[in-house]
């Protein structure tokens, strides 16, 4: 009787897996370097500028994204959010202005009320998932839907105009000649990075991903990490409305951050975040979205048709998390 | 086939208004017409939005139906899909008079279908943006073309209509065209990468006045002069874009006027009374231009 | 006759950890096999090469006279072998019945006969004494229950060989027994078992013949009569037979004397539904067990202490004052510790890290300013990895790679590295090696000498009667009796369980 | 040994979790009544058969998102496979109804391997895998119709899939009523569907048990994908026409109403009943709307109607978890 061998499987060499193990970095190499020989007048300052203004918005509220997805959340409701401190900005900024005669104190306010909105929304959003054990996706479906309904009706579905030169710096502003919302974006990365890194509520929040259980009973309050992750996000998705509505030097509710909720999590997913919360990495996202913007860069400027752009978009989609799954089992 | 259904004469109506979606100034702008006009005139107006939708369009109009209205205001949101709200109306009694866009004349057919189309020819609208820009640039220009969102009927008709005309002139290439969903903040992103790949494009062709003034945002940035380095054409003819017309940042627009509210009643009370109604009414819409935007924008939209 | 499985230098690795390197095992047709080794040893991964869970890298297995392998568990069964792994694996949300006929042939015209599942289902579990509703979720029976569910539906697959990892560790000794019973019957039908426990009275009990595994390669096997206990034991560890033959049976040692100032007190908790009437205190440097029979209210009573859930009646307190946690933080930040039953739900954290895992509780302790002291951490880590000898390739390995009772050490060092003054311990030993086993409770011992307050909460009396300074006993849910000293011995123990006899001892 | 028997429920907390899982029943009658009241002609043939005839699309992928959400999944590509699928059959549409039908469910089924392919042997996320095949699958349709609307035949008899009745019920609602009836049988009463909860209920057990676990995830996104191509059939014979950019926001529908419904997301439960109760009852709101607009005492804009799904939609959740939470046992 001869025993069949169980075939000894051969070891993955460490050099591919460690290409694997950053699939994300890879994949942005490879864009970088296609878009360097393809795309003309790619490898200019202008160009540059123009991604990073464009990759601020999506970065910003994807960082906050992260956070809430690693404690095994999701958040829809960051376009709703984003077009309700959008709306605000405006009203705030006029009505400010009419009661106080002071534009500084108009632009303070209409940049801190509704970032505050935005937060409290995020913070409500956390209030129904902890208090009634909601789902997130459908706790956050709700605001989803109504938000931009509500910033619609506050602004009757009419573009305001906001040509504010202070507000707009927002949007527009450079420092050192880096745009300003880029600089806000990479301090958003640095300090979500550090947070989950090093901070005490970054490992409660992988805890609570990993374990909610196990998290609560080691002492870990759920509750209040998990309204802090969404009011987080309100907070990231209110400034993210704010840059749009800065730089378009208007305000469109029914438009500003649509379509945000799919991208930031494309990018937190391209960026190797696994989506059932307990692991997470804030430069990850960063590198997932600036793959995504780079993927809207390349098909526009070599003239790729929308309905062609899409179906490479959903390969690259597929293809960046498979790649980065590849390097964790 | 049947005959158009008649409408009774009676001192009030109530009439349904389907609107497509109200997600940007221009649909808001009609149904506020509409809303003012059946306001003034007294009747009873039951408001639907399909939110984009052409089958909830569809159950819109049949909700209508359901509720016995007189007559039936629709803007359809496609040339095919709104058929068989067309003919359920038709089967019902009820008059339906289509505003903006029409549809598939093979399959509807105005005047024995439906009673008229009241609207702007899209086709004509690129036609002549095409034609003004030959005439500004002397037939030589790189174009940017600004589309509106892939599949609606306006973004296809404004491109062909342009694209047509322009390929009569040697000088004049398109040298990109891409979407911009009919948006302010997309016009802007979009143009801003077409503008580094393209540094050479003299001209920008926007399907409207949202992605145009995005796209002057844009020039703005790459530090282009609007105007001089490059020609901005639209379609809509906002106030807001005739405005920038004025001040020479913005070369032309072509008019596509939203405010159907009296002529679109005044038709339906002409049916009443019995005169004939010409299947097609087209708007005369008008064309800005520096010669003319500064005369004539007190009466922009 | 050539034996019925036969699994020869079996090896599989786990990217750097190697959990087995040459691994054997034959087993006879129709014999019970027992197959044990330390926590860590590779007896389950051993299984789960054998039924097509894992790929092994290198060796060969025979069965049934050819030769096996199996694509998936699915595919085992299929060939005839059915398993109960280690940790309930079940549906929790579906009904008995459910699972104990999933992946069986019910049907009649291509459409389930549910009828016929419900039957087979309360045949199944009637061969273990049970009588339950097979209608209702899982979930909502004891985990004993669960546990012979899930060994009720391994024997209804009609196999050659019956795989079970570790399936007495929630099991009390009548459910035991009972199980022992079915065992013998398979045996009586010829079909063979490997039974895999630490609780080596069960393997001389039940088993036929024993495997030994060591370090991830199997070390001896033979007869279990010709094995002596403590010899079993010395190969296990691969030390000395003297130096085993020194301890005990359980590691506890001396008993601390004397009524101690009581550190927390728990009077008349109520909790709908399990807990009616519970009462007990434990003082500074003792160890009170809280004993009783499965499902009798043990871990409801203490998950109320520890702010777990809420007492809906009696009170408590804390070193003379009141004591009413919200939450486990109220209770954490009060100096409890709650070492959890339930490793896999209510303890580790699978994707993070043993050093993460470890330090989860103390973690507000180890911040400033919201900021982590990496140093710190790492310290307090690895003196705890090395006091319990918790075997891992780093500290940075994520747990959810150790074995169970590697993963257990980690949590008892999760509290016991927040210094707390009561540390409640429900099952700590479950799943555990007889060689860690033994650690754990002499470690036990010496914190309690220390003058820390010990809440035991076990189902092997054994562990109770030589661990603790004093015992509660529950039985449905109220505290039938309290004893101490030398009232507490194993017959009073069980005849409180059973009947409800109160002891003299106040407690 | 009844001491191993988990305390029976009282019969309130009985009471309450039945009312939690079929609630929506009678929120379902609540909101009929309220029309049957409030409106003149709300429960005229006309008004409740054009009613199912549009909402037959959203049931039959509502049906296929249920069945995806049993496993623990979710599909968020239904929206745009609908679309696609109405291509694909309006294009064939000359060739027959036959073929039609047969092109749209097939691409839908073609689509729903391709997710099952992403999630079972790439191991990616359902949300992202599916996320990727609406903006693939939305492409596609755009591509295949040229960007615009595709005829369907009118000539072939294709169009009586979604514009024709038997005996004045509309073909639509009746393919939507014999789907859900397969599905209630395939989820209650076979192994398959038994299979599907178990999945979802505890993947790595199920596997252990050695149930098929990858066959029934491959099998339940191939069912929600043929089931969006039969929408998407629907979809070009209701409206006489393929569309590319129909569709959009439909799997939020879906997953509302699978959630509405009582269905919880993270699998292991899931009831056909009342997911067709969820369907119907999000489908009213807007026909209700409609009809209040036509009463001409508050016209609402149509902001308010987002505004107001979404206030219900918290409603209808709110009001679920705290009857199941009051009714439940379950410990924290
Ligand atoms: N999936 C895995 N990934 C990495 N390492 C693993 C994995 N499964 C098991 N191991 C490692 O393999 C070794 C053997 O583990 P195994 O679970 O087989 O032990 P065991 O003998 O069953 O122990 P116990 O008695 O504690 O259950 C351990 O060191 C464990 O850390
Ligand atoms: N509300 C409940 N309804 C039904 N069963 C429950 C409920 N809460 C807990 N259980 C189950 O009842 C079992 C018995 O409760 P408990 O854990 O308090 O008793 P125990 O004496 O500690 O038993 P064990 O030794 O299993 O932990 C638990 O294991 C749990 O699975
Ligand atoms: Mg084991
Ligand atoms: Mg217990």
């Amino acid at each position: 009787m001869t025993d069949r061998a169980l075939v000894p499987r051969p070891r993955r060499l460490s050099a591919g897996l460690a290409l694997r193990r950053n699939g994300a970095v890879l994949a942005l190499a490879v864009l970088l370097a296609f878009n360097a020989a393809v795309t003309p007048y790619f490898l200019s300052p202008g160009t540059l500028n123009i991604n990073l203004t464009q990759v601020a918005p999506i970065g910003i509220v994807a960082v906050a994204m992260t956070l809430v997805i690693a404690t095994g959340g999701i958040d829809l409701s960051v376009g709703s959010l984003m077009a309700i401190a959008g709306a605000l900005a405006p009203i705030v900024y006029a009505a400010a202005l009419a009661r106080f005669g002071s534009a500084g104190l108009g632009v303070a306010l209409s940049i801190a009320l509704p970032v505050l909105a935005a937060i409290a929304l995020g913070w409500l959003n956390g209030a129904v998932i902890t208090r009634y054990r909601i789902q997130p996706i459908v706790a956050t479906l709700v605001l989803y839907i109504a938000g931009r309904g509500i910033a619609q009706v506050m602004t009757n579905g009419n573009v305001q105009s906001f040509a504010q030169p202070a507000f707009g710096f927002l949007g527009l502003g450079r420092i050192l000649g880096v745009p300003f919302q880029a600089l806000l974006m990479v301090a958003a990365v640095a300090a979500g990075a550090f947070a989950l890194k090093r901070s005490l509520v970054g490992r409660q929040i992988l805890a609570i991903g990993g374990n909610e259980r196990a998290a609560r009973l080691s002492g870990v309050p759920v509750v209040r990490v998990k309204r802090l992750v969404y009011a987080l996000s309100g907070l990231a998705s209110g400034v993210a409305g704010l840059i749009t509505v800065a730089i378009n030097s208007s305000s469109d509710a029914n438009l500003v951050g649509s379509g945000m909720e799919l991208d930031a999590i494309a990018a937190v997913a391209v960026g190797g975040t696994l989506l059932a919360g307990g692991r997470a990495t804030v430069v990850g996202t960063l590198v997932g979205a600036l793959i995504i913007q780079l993927v809207r860069t390349t098909l526009i400027a070599n003239g790729v048709p929308d309905a062609a752009a899409l179906v490479v978009k959903a390969a690259l989609i597929l293809g960046a998390v498979w790649i980065q799954r590849q390097g964790r089992s | 086939a049947p005959e158009l259904p008649k409408l009774a004469k009676k001192a009030t109506y109530k009439v349904g208004f389907a609107q497509t979606e109200s997600n940007n100034g221009w649909r808001i702008a009609e149904t506020n017409s509409m809303q003012d006009e059946a306001k003034k005139l007294g009747y009873q107006l039951v408001y639907t939005d399909a939110a984009s939708s052409a089958a909830k369009q569809v159950a819109d109009v049949n909700s209508m139906i359901a509720q016995g209205v007189d007559a039936i205001f629709l803007a359809p949101r496609e040339e095919k899909p709104l058929i068989p709200a067309i003919m359920n109306a038709k089967k019902a009694g009820i008059t339906v008079i289509l505003l903006d866009r029409n549809v598939d004349q093979k399959l509807a057919l105005a005047g024995r279908d439906y009673l008229a189309f009241i609207g702007s020819d899209f086709i004509e609208e690129g036609r002549r943006s095409a034609e003004w820009l030959a005439k500004a640039t002397d037939g030589k220009a790189k174009i940017l073309e600004l589309e509106g969102t892939t599949g609606a009927s306006a973004a296809s008709d404004r491109k062909a209509g342009f694209d047509a005309a322009i390929a009569k002139f040697p000088g004049m290439a398109i040298v990109a065209s891409q979407t911009a969903e009919f948006t302010r903040d997309k016009g802007r992103q979009v143009a801003e990468t077409m503008l580094q790949a393209h540094p050479d494009a003299t001209a920008i062709y926007a399907h409207n006045d949202d992605m145009a003034i995005g796209a002057l945002a844009a020039v703005k940035s790459a530090g282009k002069v609007p105007g001089k380095d490059i020609v901005i054409v639209s379609v809509d003819g906002a106030k807001e874009i005739v405005e920038l017309v004025v001040k020479g940042e913005v070369g032309a627009t072509c008019e596509c006027n939203p405010r159907f509210g009296p002529k679109a009643f005044a038709t339906l009370q002409a049916y009443a009374d019995g005169q004939s109604i010409p299947p097609l009414i087209i708007n005369a819409d008008r064309f800005y231009d520096a010669s003319n935007a500064r005369e004539l924008l007190p009466t922009a939209f | 006759m050539p034996p019925l499985l036969s699994m020869r230098g079996v090896a599989k690795s786990f990217g750097a950890v190697a959990a087995l390197t040459d691994a054997s095992l034959d087993v006879a047709r129709g014999e019970v096999h027992a197959l044990i080794g330390q926590n860590g040893a590779g007896k389950s991964t051993l299984i789960k090469v054998l039924t097509g869970f894992h790929r092994g890298d290198a060796g060969t297995v025979s069965f049934d006279g050819a030769p096996f392998e199996a694509s998936s568990p699915k595919d085992a069964q299929a060939k005839g072998i059915a398993t109960i792994y280690q940790e309930v694996n079940l549906v929790g949300f579906r009904s008995v019945a459910e699972n104990v006929c999933l992946g069986r042939r019910f049907s009649k015209l291509g459409l389930l006969d549910i009828g016929a599942m419900r039957a087979e289902a309360r045949r199944l579990l009637a061969r273990f004494g049970l009588d339950l509703d097979v209608r209702r979720p899982l979930d909502g029976f004891p985990i004993a229950t669960q546990q012979m569910v899930a060994i009720a539906r391994a024997i209804g697959f009609s196999s050659k060989l019956v795989v079970m990892d570790e399936p007495t560790s929630s099991l009390d000794d009548r459910e035991v027994e009972s199980l022992f019973a079915v065992i013998r019957g398979l045996k009586a039908d010829g079909v063979s078992t490997v039974f895999v426990s630490h609780k080596l009275d069960e393997l001389y009990a039940v088993c036929d013949r024993v495997t030994i595994m060591r370090d991830g390669a199997t070390v001896r096997s033979g007869s279990m009569a010709e094995i002596p206990k403590l010899d079993l034991v010395a190969t296990m560890l691969g030390r000395d037979l003297k130096a085993v033959a020194q301890g005990g049976t359980t590691g506890f040692g001396a008993k601390g004397g004397g009524a101690r100032r009581p550190v927390v007190e728990a009077r008349n908790l109520f909790r709908a539904p399990l807990v009616s009437d519970v009462s007990f205190a434990v003082g500074a440097g003792e160890i009170v067990g809280l004993s009783g029979l499965l499902g009798s209210g043990r871990t409801e009573s203490v998950r109320l202490l520890f702010g777990a859930d809420r007492a809906e009646g009696g009170s408590m307190a804390l070193d003379g004052r009141a004591f009413a946690p919200a939450e486990p933080r109220d209770a954490i930040a009060a100096g409890l510790g709650f070492c959890t039953e339930d490793r896999k739900r209510e303890g580790i954290v699978p994707d993070l890290s043993v050093r993460e895992n470890m330090t989860l509780a103390l973690m507000p302790r180890l911040t400033a300013a919201g900021i982590v002291d990496g140093k710190r951490q790492r310290d307090i880590v690895d003196r705890f990895v090395r006091r319990l000898g918790i075997r891992c390739s780093s500290p940075e390995q994520p747990i959810r790679e150790l074995s169970g009772g590697n993963q257990q050490k980690v949590l008892l060092a999760r509290w016991l590295c927040t210094d707390p003054k009561l540390l409640i311990l429900d099952e700590p030993t479950r799943g555990i090696d007889v060689g860690a086993k033994g650690e754990i409770q002499a470690l036990i011992r010496e914190l309690a000498e220390g003058g820390l307050a010990v809440l035991m909460v076990s189902s092997e009396i054994e562990e109770i009667v030589e661990g603790a300074d004093r015992a509660a006993v529950l039985r449905d849910g109220r505290t039938v009796a309290a004893l101490a000293g030398d009232e507490l011995t194993e017959e009073r123990v069980i005849d409180a369980m059973a009947h409800g006899s109160t002891g003299s001892a106040p407690c | 040994m009844n001491l191993l028997n988990a305390p029976t429920l009282a019969q309130r907390e009985r009471g309450l979790l039945l009312l939690g899982r079929y609630g929506v029943v009678l929120g379902l009658g609540a909101l009929i009544l309220f029309g049957a009241l409030r409106y003149e002609r709300f429960l005229s043939p006309f008004n409740v058969l054009s009613f199912l005839g549009y909402n037959s699309m959203f049931a039959l992928v509502s049906l296929g998102m249920l069945f995806v959400i049993a496993t623990g999944g979710i599909d968020l590509s239904v929206g745009a496979v609908a679309a696609l699928g109405s291509v694909v059959s309006a294009l064939a549409s000359p060739s027959g109804e036959a073929w039609g039908l047969a092109a749209g469910v097939g691409t839908g089924l073609a689509v729903g391997l391709v997710n099952g392919f992403a999630v079972v042997r790439l191991g990616i996320a359902p949300f992202i895998a599916t996320l990727a095949t609406m903006l693939g699958a939305r492409g596609v349709a755009l591509l295949a119709a040229g960007n615009g609307t595709v005829s369907a035949s009118y000539d072939s008899g294709f169009t009586d899939l979604g514009q024709g009745d038997v005996a004045g019920f509309p073909v639509p609602a009746l393919v939507a009523l014999a789907c859900f009836a397969i599905g209630w049988v395939a989820l209650e009463r076979t192994a398959f569907g038994r299979t599907v909860l178990a999945v979802g209920g505890n993947e790595e057990a199920t596997r252990l048990m050695g149930l098929p676990a990858d066959g029934t995830k491959w099998a339940v996104y191939a069912v929600s994908g043929a089931l969006a191509g039969l929408a998407g059939v629907v979809l070009a014979a209701q409206f006489g026409a393929g569309q590319p950019i129909e569709g959009q926001g439909w799997e939020l529908f879906a997953i509302s109403a699978v959630v509405v419904g009582g269905t919880p997301l993270n699998g292991g439960n899931g009831s056909v009943v009342t997911t067709l109760a969820g369907v119907i009852l999000l489908g009213l709101i807007f026909n209700i709307l409609n009809f209040e607009n036509g009463l001409g005492t508050v016209s609402l804009s149509a902001y308010w109607q987002s505004v107001i799904r979404g206030a219900f939609l918290l409603l209808v959740v709110v009001a679920q978890a705290k009857l199941v939470a009051r009714g439940s046992p379950e410990r924290a």
